[in-house]
């Protein structure tokens, strides 16, 4: 579904992200693991279309991915929760997910789909109308998922959802992610909690220094040494 | 005598009661854990301990001083240095200038810039951004920020450190370099706040926890008492840890 | 003297219409795109000389031109998006203001002088049949053409607060003014959003001149002058405001009005500005605007 | 002090002696004017960047201080009073607003602060054009013995001295301070930086060197009317050239006063009918192609050279570490 | 960079490195002491641009074609080279920006060594640049300011071949009185004066001189320039019952208030604005109410002066049009600055200021000149009038081209 071939991206002269390489299949839950500053967030932004790379192609559904503006990775159907709860500040906890919904395939079933998400977090139910501005930071974060989850995609991509989040909720972030993939939505998930990470996925990379350099399912990564004293603490 | 202590803080804003009658202590070279699920007021006590916010009701006294209404240079003169949840680091100019501009200012300025310098480039070494200490800012990612700002705040000198969830977004790797870091910053003589998600650096770093649910405390102890503590995990851990 | 202080009244709200509808623009393309577009006075300088050439060749009642100055501004509007204001897109929003504001000051420069060289630096005005004429109620006048040059103001600002507030493209706009990278990645065409704001403001501006025509004049030199006014109104009524510019056009003009009446003429203007360091001093975010977080 | 800096100082105090033989060498006194008038805009344009660049106060009233300083200078000098005395009034009286505005001027935040300010100084430059409608013109036996040596020299040294503050200032502990503000005020404060004073001090010595611009103006001028320096392009002028230089830095302010006067006045010799065009053209190229000012000229020119020779990467690294002042060129944005 | 002196077949702009293609062509008679310079520089800083360009625009051709005719003649004879030489002359832009025009006054005097300036447009420009020329000694010669304080400054190189102040003042009464029978007089006067050193000098001068002639000021306004909104003063003066309107508005403020006038329903018997109707643009822009205004502009076209016809003629060739009413006085100082170089013999600027102190002209494109102690000019001072969208000379009776349309027909009747 999603293939990530041999792509080079930078920031002005700063090359980050050497000759990465992946797929993430219809269906699959991958996670991406790495220490910081190894260049997930990056990777992220590449498909998104937020970064151009150098060289290299993205294919998503055969689509090169290099090819299309920014905003139509949306209507594409990619959704992305960006890293540290980025919201939009000025406008409510609603209009933000409204927003969500803004490809046209998704704005038909907004009403439904918020209801959704209110059930799956009542928090924001309580906070419609306050501005996003004024959340705490897990409530932030609660709402970066939903508004990504508005816009139906058929491929999300998490960048460290359990950021700053209550143990008590990590465990319900992590358990709906698996139970959205069950669904039947595909996953890409950038993760530092790094055990629960590969508890959840099917397969994973391990990115350093912008390559990767390691990948397999998780009981494989598990058993490499390096993986286990470098993430696992 | 407590280095500080809060007295039936509250804070509302408009509606909402986001911080409600909280009284805690701190003691010299204490690390007080500070947990509690989202929204229940953390940041928000911090803010006020650090004049960020104004408390409805209560009192903070920092070594025996009221300190609610002091604005907000004086309390950091006084000795009390935080780090922001989200950070706000000054973007355009290099790492090592922001720490300087704690360094220069704070509890104890440096006496010269060229002694600020040497010691903020130490302080930079230390939480790992040696190598960054030229670059600008806002060419460093989320986690160097974070880094940037706790070399900041301890530039400072502060007797009192605040740090807002410094370890979100590590891995469990980091965080046991962040956890030996804080005991180290302890070894100087700094007494500390931690607001943390992180069970396991709770559990290792604290020498008691203050749990606040929706405003409120709603238990106060060691924290190996804490996460047994049914109400605790209740509203926050979801199971027993340790 | 009651008359005369309504009759002053009058004559204050209508030039504080114009005043109101002058800054919408402006008002509209910060508030959107973060532009500090300073050549705003001259794209309602260019506004004006539409209409006023259209009326001085072809006879086109300016009322009837008003579309066609907005057609006329808005294409100017699409290029000075494409070829400059496009490129400080991407800058954060300091780096924006700052830019634009650069821009804008050149490309004052440029269409000051252009205007003055085609069409030289004499004052020109759109004086038509009805001009002379007006309503009187009570006593007090109410010069037609200026009743339905402030008419048209109020449905133009009303259809623009319905169109932002209500619609969802208009949110879309202001999720954008926010952050254009979280905009895209939510699928919205940033690029179209600040072309559509811009051009709005651009067609806005070149309205509000062809009313300036027909009430007052033109003149290549004009823009400065107008430009200070609706930051001044604009500010006052708050940024993001539509309808709290358009008020705070109303006020400062019935304010001058008011000076003129009780103190004369020459501190017209200083009292008008008094009036709005009062109403910073008191609500610094301005009438209508919301305070910061 | 590190090295660059006293190279900063020698460099300015040669570049200073160098302006300084130029009445000596040319009888032009064109050119001694075009100087006195690059000389007002350096000062405007460097004390505007005290506030405006350095401490991030975008002050749109910057032209009510050079108004009343040359208010001030040039009602108590054609008065009869000593010129030492009247310039240095000119240049407190500007100080003294500036403290009666400061504090409750800085309630207001970006946009609102700008406009409020610039409303500040219109009203001073109408009530100024209302009690003072008439000419000042020196009386003629004054005239008949003007001579420009003297303004020259006062200019020159005037902004050799508003120069050299900006400098101490920026390498000081208040100029960091003041940046911090800028940057993020409530960080800076959470650090023992008070906002407060930062600003009333960068709104002071920017108020006290735009008066002593004031007071040159005044000093030089054979007549003019005395509203004339309250007129909001004053306020223009210093800010884009400020901007075109480059912000928040100590150069970028002379660099663009330099190109604003120089430029605008040899295209308005060169090309009588077209050039404002001309000039507006450039302007806007280089905003667009220097976003950071065209002090960024310099790092552009570097950083293609170190692209250029990927042959020798160790002296590729060495250039790459940026200068440690604390205020910086902005980087140009992709 | 300047605009040289257009020879009928040149180009207006030209490098000035070029030396002037119409070069005398006879050889010197006699050896001269000095070599004779190729040219005669005097030059201007004009506001062709800015708020004052509508102004600078008209003045730039008066000068322009003056220049050309003396240089189709073969140039100014200088008795010192005994040869005729030709005029060169430097414009520049000053954007209306008196300290820009300060810095081009000094460029003309160390550049071009001009020996004489020209003067720009406007009261306030003047105002700035006349102390340049006092202190750098270079006679100067403007028009287009009525201003009569600037030559209470004790200057010894300005002259000014224009009507100032005081007699506007009075001309104002003295004309109404000639005209208009007694008893149908609009005794009653208002003025608007605006808060500029002219509007100061002119408003007061209005004041001091009414009573004598008989008539009584019942309302006094002040006003900021470019204040949009005068109803306030509107009413006032109506509610006065006053029937003349005095004033010296700039155009966009004309424009309003007559404007604002026809919308209030006051019709002043009598408008005498000076400046604003002073070009084409305000027929244009109001139409039927901009009719029955008077001004003193100084010239008009249709005055009967020798030479008009031919200046109509090559104006008309050039821009299309009759000249407009600054171009007559602006002609005028060129003539009068070439008659006082001729009349001294020499280059020498203090001589070509005793010259033109001495100027006697008996006739020029503005009639005869002569000027006061002062520098202010000895010269007509003509009314004229809008009828009909045309401007007409109404005053003096031996230039008249109609009568004073008078009283004023209410806005709402035209
Ligand atoms: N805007 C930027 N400009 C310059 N360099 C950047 C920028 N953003 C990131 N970088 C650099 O790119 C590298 C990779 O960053 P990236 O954010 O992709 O890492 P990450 O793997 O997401 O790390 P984290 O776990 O901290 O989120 C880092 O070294 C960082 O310094
Ligand atoms: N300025 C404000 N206006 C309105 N509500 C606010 C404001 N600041 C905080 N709140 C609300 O107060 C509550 C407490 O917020 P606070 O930031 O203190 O939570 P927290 O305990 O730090 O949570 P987290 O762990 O998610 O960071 C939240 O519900 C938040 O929405
Ligand atoms: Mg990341
Ligand atoms: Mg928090």
């Amino acid at each position: 579904m999603l293939n990530v071939e041999n792509i080079n991206v930078g920031y002005k002269d700063l090359q980050v992200l050497w000759g990465v390489s992946f797929q993430v299949n219809q269906g699959e839950l991958v996670a991406l693991i790495g220490p910081n500053g190894a260049g997930k967030t990056t990777t992220l932004k590449a498909i998104m279309g937020l970064r151009r790379p150098w060289s290299g192609a993205i294919y998503f559904e055969g689509c090169n991915l290099c090819k299309a503006p920014a905003h139509k990775m949306a209507e594409l159907g990619i959704a992305m929760v960006p890293e540290g709860g980025r919201v939009f500040t000025g406008l409510t906890v609603l209009e933000n997910l409204e927003l969500g919904a803004f490809p046209p395939h998704a704005r038909k079933h907004m009403a439904q789909t918020l209801e959704e998400m209110y059930q799956l977090f009542p928090r924001l139910a309580e906070r419609k109308f306050q501005r996003a501005g004024t959340l705490s930071g897990g409530e932030r974060q609660m709402l970066a998922i939903a508004r990504a989850l508005m816009s139906r995609p058929k491929l999300l991509m998490l960048d460290e959802p359990s950021f700053g989040l209550a143990p008590l909720l990590v465990d319900r972030i992590f358990a709906k992610i698996q139970e959205i993939n069950q669904a039947g939505m595909t996953i890409l998930l950038v993760e530092q909690n790094v055990r629960a990470a590969l508890e959840l996925a099917h397969r994973s990379y391990v990115i350093q220094n912008g390559r990767i350099v390691g990948t397999g399912t998780s009981e494989e990564l598990l058993s490499f040494e390096f993986v286990r004293s470098a993430y696992l603490g | 005598m407590p280095l500080l202590k809060v007295e039936g803080l509250s804070k509302s804003f408009g509606g909402l009661q986001a911080v409600s009658g909280v009284s805690f202590q701190v003691a010299e070279g204490e690390i007080l854990g500070l947990i509690g699920p989202n929204g229940s007021g953390k940041t928000t006590v911090l803010n006020l301990i650090t004049g960020f916010l104004q408390p409805n009701a209560g009192a903070i006294w920092f070594c025996d001083e009221n300190v609610v209404n002091l604005p907000r240079h004086q309390i950091c003169r006084r000795g009390i240095a935080r780090t922001f949840q989200l950070t706000k680091p000054f973007l355009n100019i290099t790492a090592l200038e922001n720490v300087l501009v704690g360094r220069m200012y704070g509890r104890q300025p440096a006496p010269s810039r060229k002694a600020a310098e040497e010691e903020s480039l130490a302080l930079l070494e230390r939480v790992g951004l040696g190598d960054k200490a030229h670059s600008l800012v806002k060419d460093l990612s989320l986690m160097q920020r974070k880094k940037v700002e706790l070399a900041r705040a301890l530039a400072a000198k502060p007797k009192l450190l605040l740090l807002d969830e410094i370890m979100a977004g590590l891995n469990p790797a980091e965080v046991d370099d962040a956890m030996h870091l804080i005991r180290e910053i302890r070894s100087w003589n700094i007494t500390l706040i931690v607001v943390e998600h992180i069970v396991k650096a709770i559990l290792g770093l604290c020498d008691r926890v203050v749990v606040l649910n929706m405003g409120e405390k709603i238990a106060e102890g060691a924290p190996q008492e804490i996460v047994h503590d049914p109400h605790v995990i209740e509203v926050y851990l979801g199971k027993v840890y340790a | 003297m009651v008359e005369t202080l309504v009759q002053n009244i009058v004559f204050g709200l209508l030039l504080g219409a114009l005043y109101g509808l002058a800054a919408v623009g402006l008002s509209l393309v910060f508030g959107v795109t973060k532009f500090l577009n300073v050549a705003h006075g001259e794209l309602l300088m260019l506004g004006g000389y539409a209409s006023f050439w259209l009326f001085n060749l072809y006879r086109v009642d300016p009322f009837l031109s008003l579309p066609l100055a907005a057609l006329a501004l808005v294409v100017v509007g699409v290029v000075l998006y494409l070829l400059l204001f496009s490129r400080t897109v991407k800058m954060d929003e300091e780096q924006k203001v700052q830019t634009t504001m650069l821009i804008g000051f050149g490309v004052s420069v440029i269409l000051q002088n252009l205007a003055q060289r085609l069409w030289t630096a004499d004052d020109r005005s759109i004086t038509t049949a009805y001009s002379r004429m007006s309503w009187t109620l009570f006593d007090i006048r109410f010069p037609i053409v200026r009743v339905v040059s402030m008419v048209v103001a109020l449905v133009l600002v009303i259809a623009l607060h319905q169109f932002l507030q209500r619609s969802y493209f208009g949110k879309a706009i202001r999720a954008t003014v926010e952050d254009w990278e979280e905009a895209t990645i939510i699928g919205i065409d940033t690029h179209r959003v600040y072309l559509v704001a811009f051009i709005i403001g651009a067609a806005l501006a070149g309205m509000a001149g062809t009313l300036v025509s027909v009430g007052y004049s033109i003149v290549p030199s004009m823009g400065l002058e107008w430009t200070l006014v609706c930051l001044v109104v604009m500010t006052l009524g708050g940024l993001g405001s539509i309808i709290g510019t358009f008020v705070g056009g109303l006020i400062l003009g019935v304010a001058q009005a008011l000076t003129a009446f009780a103190v004369g003429g020459a501190y017209r203007q200083v009292v008008g500005l008094l009036l709005f360091l009062l109403v910073l001093a008191v609500r610094p975010q301005g009438l209508f605007g919301v305070k910061e977080g | 002090m590190s090295r660059r800096d006293i190279a900063f100082i020698i460099s300015t105090l040669i570049a200073a002696a160098a302006l300084a033989v130029v009445p000596t060498i040319t009888t032009k006194e064109s050119v001694i004017n075009l100087l006195v008038l690059v000389y007002i805009y350096v000062m405007m344009a460097s004390s505007w960047n005290i506030i405006g660049g350095i401490a991030g106060q975008v002050n749109l009233g910057h032209a009510a201080f050079f108004g009343l300083g040359s208010l001030v200078s040039r009602i108590l000098w054609t008065k009869g009073w000593p010129l030492s005395i009247s310039l240095i009034l000119g240049a407190l009286v500007p100080v003294a607003f500036a403290l009666l505005i400061g504090a409750p001027s800085f309630k207001l935040r970006g946009v609102y602060f700008a406009i409020g300010t610039l409303a500040m100084a219109q009203i001073l430059f109408i009530t100024t054009r209302n009690l003072f409608p008439m000419i000042s013109s020196l009386p003629t036996e004054a005239l008949s013995t003007y001579s420009l040596a003297p303004r020259y020299y006062m200019a020159l040294g005037m902004t050799l001295l508003t120069v050299l503050v900006v400098f101490w200032l920026s390498r000081s502990r208040w100029g960091l301070g003041m940046v911090a503000v800028r940057e993020e005020t409530s960080a800076a404060e959470s650090l023992g930086v008070s906002a407060l004073q930062h600003k009333l001090l960068a709104l002071c010595l920017s108020a006290l060197f735009a008066g002593l611009a004031g007071g040159v103006f005044a000093y030089y001028s054979a007549g003019y009317y005395l509203f004339f320096p309250f007129f909001p392009t004053w306020t223009f002028d210093a800010v884009m050239a400020t901007y075109i230089g480059g912000t928040g830095t100590v150069i970028g302010p002379i660099i663009g006063a330099v190109f604003y006067v120089l430029v605008k006045e040899i295209l308005a010799l060169r090309f009588v009918e077209l050039h404002p065009f001309i000039f507006g053209t450039l302007f806007i190229l280089v905003v667009l192609f220097l976003p950071g000012g065209m002090i960024q000229i310099w790092s552009r020119l570097r950083r293609l050279l170190v692209r250029k020779s990927t042959l020798a990467p160790s002296a590729a690294k060495e250039e790459q570490v940026p200068e440690t002042n604390m205020v910086h060129d902005r980087p140009a944005v992709e | 960079p300047a605009t040289e002196a257009p020879a009928p077949t040149q180009p207006p702009t030209q490098a000035p490195t070029q030396a002037p293609t119409q070069a005398p062509t006879q050889a010197p008679t006699q050896a001269p002491a000095k070599p004779a310079p190729e040219a005669i520089e005097i030059g201007a800083s004009i506001p062709l641009t800015g708020k004052y360009g509508s102004l600078g625009v008209q003045v730039k051709a008066g000068y322009e074609l003056a220049v050309q005719t003396i240089n189709a003649a073969g140039g100014v004879y200088v008795k010192e080279f005994d040869k005729k030489i030709p005029i060169r002359l430097t414009i520049y832009d000053d954007e209306s920006d008196p300290t820009k025009a300060v810095s081009k006054l000094e460029s003309l005097n160390t550049e071009q060594k001009v020996v004489a300036y020209l003067g720009g447009a406007a009261s306030d420009m003047h105002a700035a640049t006349v102390p340049i020329a006092e202190k750098n000694k270079v006679p100067y010669c403007g028009v287009s300011f009525a201003l009569w304080k600037i030559h209470q400054q004790g200057y010894k190189y300005l002259f000014s071949p224009f009507p100032k102040s005081p007699t506007q003042a009075e001309d104002t009464f003295k004309i109404l009185n000639a005209s208009i029978p007694e008893g149908q007089r609009p005794t009653k006067v208002a003025i608007f004066q605006e808060t500029t050193d002219w509007g100061i000098e002119l408003g007061g001068l209005w004041k001091e001189n009414a009573a004598k002639y008989g008539y009584e000021i019942v309302d006094y306004e002040t006003y900021a320039p470019r204040s949009e909104n005068f109803s306030d003063m509107i009413l006032r003066a109506k509610a006065a019952g006053a029937e003349a309107l005095l004033a010296v508005p700039n155009q966009p403020d004309g424009i309003a208030m007559v404007k604002q006038m026809s919308e209030i329903g006051w019709t002043p018997k009598f408008m005498l604005l000076i400046r604003a109707p002073e070009n084409p643009a305000w027929s244009e822009a109001l139409g039927p109410l901009g009719d029955f205004v008077t001004i003193f502009p100084g010239w008009h076209y249709k005055m009967k002066w020798p030479g008009v016809e031919e200046l109509v003629k090559k104006h008309q060739e050039a821009y299309g049009r009759p000249p407009d009413v600054l171009v007559g006085p602006a002609y005028a100082c060129v003539e009068v600055v070439a008659d006082a170089i001729q009349r001294a013999g020499t280059l020498d600027r203090d001589a070509i200021r005793d010259a033109m102190a001495a100027t006697d002209l008996p006739m020029s494109m503005i009639g005869p000149i002569k000027f006061r102690e002062d520098g202010t000019g000895i010269v007509l001072n003509p009314m004229v009038q809008w009828q009909k969208g045309q401007i007409e000379v109404v005053w003096p009776p031996e230039h008249k081209s109609a009568d004073l349309a008078y009283p004023a027909t209410p806005f709402d009747q035209r």
